[in-house]
């Protein structure tokens, strides 16, 4: 069961990542990158690291990504097609 | 106590039911038609499934104080996925962004 | 008397870094505080590198261990005759600060000096932790506080186009620290160790793998962008040209010096593995010679002087990349003393420029034909680091240039003892032509006509560090005998 | 019950795959936003499962952390979407 | 779990990296470019993390009820610091981001290049 | 562009998976990251160090300078940002342009949803007391100064997004700014002179028995001064990176 789940979340991990690559709105962009944090937080608690953990958590979800929003918030917010 | 075989399969059917309605969520998240609807389906699903997976978990060894913290957990899931439903609902609404009409068809 | 290096070593590199973090905080009442401060920090961190020096000259190399940790367990640092050599870099901070107390009266208001301040002393306690250390990951950490100071201090004084070319610098900048990173990991799940000695060991012991290249490879790919060799230079014009004079003069001199001390750990941690260097000096060899004739080339047709010399440090880096790959006795010695040597140079050129910029306002040889009528001191300073870069007797850059080429041709690569002639010759050409513009040429521009010599503060470090110059070439015979016996170590360990 | 929580754990990730392509497709900003934090809702929860597999409890402190800033990336973007920048001023 | 004698946690890894790496160099925008940076970082930490589990093992916390094999702490601790790297560096990208946008008005690498 | 991007990570992916293809296979106990320095580190970590986290030893104890130079690095992030030109000290581009930005965006114009704002209220002293805990019980379940550090900032922020960043503001005491930021370097290196005098070894932790609640001190003052050291260094880039345009 392990090594199945080990393959879906790293599927889930690796999928994540392409949508922030694909994603054109810069929030949305970000937003994603959020959720990759979290989802590499589920790599780290299964790994057996979970001070890594922690930390992934809480700087993906509330420090890395607001201030990416900062500067998308001074800057552009959509890439340009 | 309460026998452990009922805790038990209490735990089981919590899970299960947990599970059930993640994958309600999702699914309509993925059918529905415009944001306000998804939003409505993800937030109910989401808060009754996660609180339901969390309280199951937290029965399925007896209740020990290690598991107050999955009542917690139950109780944030609870807090602030409605809160984000709600500021998504409202950022949609001031973007102007009409609910979908049933009578005009597709989405807006 | 015999603990004293190893009780001292940490202080060097801590000591600065601490210095840093108080910068703010003595600077709360009054910003003209921060520059006198950074100069003592900066004086009393020489002056520990030059005990630890003469302790080095007196006893051998020594070692300290952090925490009381023994090698593999904990971290260590180590000071050999490669790390002492570089020590003298700290020294030039202590020039480069009173530069900057005038200098930076303009470009900067008041409120950004702490700052600035800090990020020059956490650049130094960066620089000497890189050098001393033993340890690969503290390796990767030292270099990621030098580089961070570095991309924020191009951009400190400019607008957008300094925060142009410092991004650029830092996408650059991260990959190739993110690449270290990587080969560290890989070090790490092949040896289950940090220590570079003991990687080293283990490496040996084990069975050759591609992971083991694939780590040495990804380091030199990284340390290379890190000295910005030839095609990997991209990165360096902009940044060294746009940056504030005394910053230039760091970045130039001092810390592209990180990549060729990190090359020259990673050929530390390849002696001895049985992992053939051929092919990696091959390319070093191959880029170096065409980074020295490419930057020279380049250079030539640059107006402004800034970006000159920011060419100028491309080919010199290909001088000592060149002296690295060659791997004969001669070679690897004079391109270590370049390392300091040229450190020396271009930091006098780029202060030189940097005083005659803030006097002049101008900054392209066409405007400031003429400029050593009114600052004679400044232009003979300028004079004698160019003579020294483009490697005339009797100064610091001949004894490196010539044992480079006595090495070409004692490794039997004579067309590489050519292209170094060569190269030198097209530097000879752009310096020249700065030096005809500076002497020869009347003045165009009325505020070059009516420039006065910069204030002390300026001119003082000048002088001393051309005065440097001079010396250098002069004694050129005590770095060499200094550098000798670790050369003759590493080319033992290389089996050359 | 621990191939219970295996099973849970994996269709949840299952789940999550759907949740990611209405991240991708949207069409709105909040569409994505929204299905993000689906994805994020069961990832905490499979982080509650795997912290329920492996024993101690500890291993819940991830889950709670995030569940504790969770929804600061939501505001953060819903505020930026409405009014093109973060945070408020003080009263000027 | 292993194929064709390649290790799939390990592979995960590269091509992760190599998500990151297309970002930073075919993406214009130069948010999208620190985003893949981040990526590749987090791909290299996830390495690293993988590099040092165990078979069956648990989180190296010896307390009451914990026993052997544990994962081992050094590459949590070595990730721990590259994550702090890893912020440090994105803060000073994104200031420069900001005074770019505020001297050129653009953040794409495209018109940067256009422009003197 | 795309193709050469393509191209590029492709060579980058094949070089890789050949070089990964020598490592040992990772999760073997007979590995090496498992028998050399790690296995020490596992048997005697908690004899040595007295902390049953052994990620936290490895981080203070004996690996406690790299944890130095990170602290490091995070403040050189701050002074880097901080000497950095403001990007919106820029002059408007014109008086009624701005007049009518500063109109559009004022508070009134779109308030902060008073459920979130509730909720955020709610939620933050939740987040402080855990961030507390995980610092207090950091040597022996996860957790510890950078956890908390990242925790708190993270805090502030969302407080500095809700409710205005002078309100924020005013959780990092202005007069003790320059003192706070600076905790972790300045902190670090007095506990290396204490460690010094104490074993004669730079940022040396005493090891006998006896000395076992000095050890402890020395820990938590350096927990302590990472958590804080780093939470206001957090706040402060995120007020830097949103100084008002």
């Amino acid at each position: 069961m392990s090594v199945v789940f080990d393959a879906v979340m790293l599927l889930l991990l690796i999928a994540t990542a392409i949508t922030v690559a694909r994603a054109r709105d810069l929030v949305a962009a970000v937003v994603k990158f959020g959720l990759y944090s979290l989802v590499l937080c589920l790599v780290w608690q299964h790994r057996g690291a979970p001070d890594v953990a922690i930390t992934e958590a809480a700087v993906g979800a509330g420090v890395t990504s607001v201030l990416f929003l900062l500067t998308i918030a001074k800057t552009a917010r959509s890439e340009r097609r | 106590m309460i026998g452990g075989a009922l805790l038990e399969s209490a735990a089981v059917a919590l899970v299960v039911i947990g599970v059930a309605f993640l994958l309600a969520g999702t699914i309509g998240l993925v059918r529905f038609p415009d944001v306000y609807t998804r939003a409505h389906a993800a937030s109910k699903c989401d808060s009754a499934g996660a609180g339901s997976v969390l309280l199951g978990l937290a029965l399925h060894d007896g209740f020990a104080f290690g598991d107050l913290k999955l009542v917690l957990l139950a109780i944030l899931v609870v807090v602030s996925g409605p809160t984000t439903a709600h500021a998504l609902a409202r950022a949609a609404m001031r973007s102007g962004r009409r609910p979908w009409p049933r009578d005009e068809g597709g989405p807006a | 008397m015999t603990t004293l290096g190893p009780t001292l070593l940490p202080w060097l590199v801590a000591l600065p870094l601490a210095g840093a973090a108080l910068v703010p905080i003595v600077a709360r009442r009054d910003a003209r505080w921060a520059g006198g401060f950074t100069l003592v920090v900066a004086l009393v961190t020489t002056s520990l590198a030059s005990v630890l020096v003469a302790q080095l000259a007196s006893q051998g190399p020594f070692s300290a261990d952090l925490g009381g940790w023994a090698a593999p367990y904990g971290i260590e640092l180590h000071f050999d005759r490669f790390a002492a050599w570089t020590m003298p870099l700290a020294a030039l901070f202590a020039f480069v600060i009173p530069f900057s107390w005038r200098y930076l009266d303009a470009p900067l208001p008041r409120e950004r000096w702490a700052p600035f301040y800090a990020l020059m002393l956490l650049n130094l306690g960066g620089l000497l932790g890189f050098s001393v250390t033993g340890d690969l990951f503290n390796l990767f950490v030292t270099m990621e506080v030098v580089s961070l100071s570095s991309y924020a201090l191009v951009a400190v004084a400019g607008r957008g186009v300094a925060a142009w070319a410092a991004l650029k610098y830092l996408l650059l900048g991260a990959v190739s620290s993110l690449l270290v990173l990587f080969a560290v990991g890989l070090l790490f799940a092949l040896t289950g160790s940090l220590n570079l000695a003991d990687v080293s060991v283990r490496l040996a012991a084990a069975e050759p793998s591609g992971a083991a290249l694939l780590a040495l490879a990804s380091l030199a790919v990284a340390f290379l962008v890190k000295a910005a060799l030839f095609p990997l230079h991209v990165w360096l014009p902009d940044a060294h040209a746009i940056a504030p004079s005394p910053v230039s003069a760091v970045l130039s001199g001092l810390v592209v010096k990180v990549g060729i001390v990190g090359l020259l750990r990673v050929l530390q941690l390849a002696a001895g593995t049985g992992i053939s260097l051929e092919p990696l000096n091959t390319v070093l060899m191959v880029l170096g010679a065409t980074a020295i004739v490419m930057g020279a080339f380049l250079a030539i047709f640059q107006d402004d002087i800034k970006l000159m010399l920011a060419y100028s440090t491309i080919s010199n880096i290909g001088y000592i990349v060149l002296g690295i790959g060659l791997a004969s006795p001669f070679a690897l010695i004079g391109a270590f003393v370049h390392v300091f040597n040229h450190g020396l140079i271009k930091v006098t050129l780029f202060l030189a420029a940097g005083a005659i910029i803030h006097q002049t306002g101008y900054r392209t040889l066409s405007d400031l034909r003429g400029v050593a009528r009114r600052m004679p001191q400044t232009a003979a300073a300028m004079a004698i680091g160019a003579v020294s870069i483009v490697g005339l007797p009797p100064t610091a850059g001949f004894v490196c240039k010539w044992y480079i080429a006595l090495g070409a041709f004692e490794a039997d690569q004579g067309g590489y003892g050519f292209a170094l002639v060569f190269g030198a010759l097209f530097i000879f050409v752009y310096y020249v032509r700065m030096l005809d513009a500076f002497f020869f040429r009347s003045p165009v521009r009325p505020e070059v006509a009516d420039a006065v010599e910069a204030p002390w503060s300026m001119r003082a470090p000048v002088l001393v560090l051309a005065a440097a110059c001079l010396v250098l070439g002069v004694l050129g015979g005590i770095p060499i005998g200094f550098v000798e016996p670790a050369v003759v170590d590493l080319l033992a360990a290389l089996g050359r | 019950m621990i191939t219970l929580f295996w099973a849970a754990a994996i269709a949840l990730v299952t789940f999550a795959f759907a949740c990611l392509w209405r991240a991708d497709v949207g069409p709105t900003i909040q569409d994505r936003i929204l299905a993000v934090n689906v994805v994020g809702v069961k990832t905490l929860v499979v982080l509650a499962l795997l912290a329920a597999i492996r024993g101690p409890s500890y291993l819940l402190d991830v889950a709670i952390v995030y569940g504790l800033l969770n929804f600061v990336i939501p505001i953060a973007a819903t505020r930026l979407i409405e009014t093109g920048r973060l945070g408020r001023e003080a009263p000027r | 779990m292993t194929l064709v004698g390649l290790d799939l946690d390990y592979v995960a890894c590269v091509v992760l990296f190599c998500v990151g790496l297309y970002m930073l160099v075919a993406k214009s925008n130069l948010i999208k470019k620190v985003i893949g940076l981040n990526v590749m970082e987090t791909a290299v930490f996830a390495f690293i993390v993988t590099s040092g589990m165990i078979e069956g093992g648990q989180e190296p916390i010896v307390v009451a009820g914990s026993a052997p094999p544990y994962t081992s702490p050094i590459p949590h601790a070595m990730v721990l610091t590259g994550i702090v790297v890893a912020v440090s560096v994105t803060a000073v990208a994104l200031a420069l981001i900001a005074q770019i946008h505020a001297h050129y008005g653009t953040i794409e690498v495209d018109e940067l290049k256009e422009l003197p | 562009m795309r193709v050469f991007a393509l191209a590029l990570v492709l060579v980058v992916a094949a070089t890789m998976v050949i070089g990964i293809a020598g490592l040992p296979p990772h999760g073997d106990p007979d590995g090496p990251v498992h028998t050399h320095v790690g296995a020490r580190y596992l048997e005697q970590g908690v004899a040595e160090t007295g902390l049953r986290n052994l990620v936290t030893a490895v981080l203070l104890v004996y690996r406690g300078f790299d944890t130095f130079l990170e602290v490091v690095v995070i403040f050189t992030a701050l002074v880097a940002v901080l000497a950095l030109p403001s990007a919106t000290r820029q002059p408007p581009q014109s008086r009624d342009e701005s007049a009518a930005a500063s109109r559009r965006d004022t508070d009134d114009a779109v308030p902060v949803s008073p459920v979130v704002f509730l909720v955020v209220r709610l939620l933050a002293p939740f987040i402080a007391v855990f961030a507390l805990a995980s610092l207090y019980r950091g040597h022996v379940t996860p957790g510890g100064g950078f956890q908390s550090a990242a925790i708190i900032g993270a805090m502030m922020i969302a407080l500095g997004l809700v409710f205005g960043r002078e309100h924020a503001a005013r959780l990092v005491p202005h007069g003790a700014k320059a003192w706070l930021q600076a905790l972790g370097p300045l902190v670090f290196a007095v506990v290396a002179l204490v460690g010094w005098r104490l074993t004669g070894a730079f940022l040396g932790f005493p090891a006998d028995e006896a000395a076992h609640a000095l050890r402890e001190a020395l820990v938590v003052i350096l927990e302590v001064a990472i958590a804080v050291g780093g939470a206001v260094i957090l706040a402060q880039l995120f007020m830097a990176l949103d100084a008002p345009s």
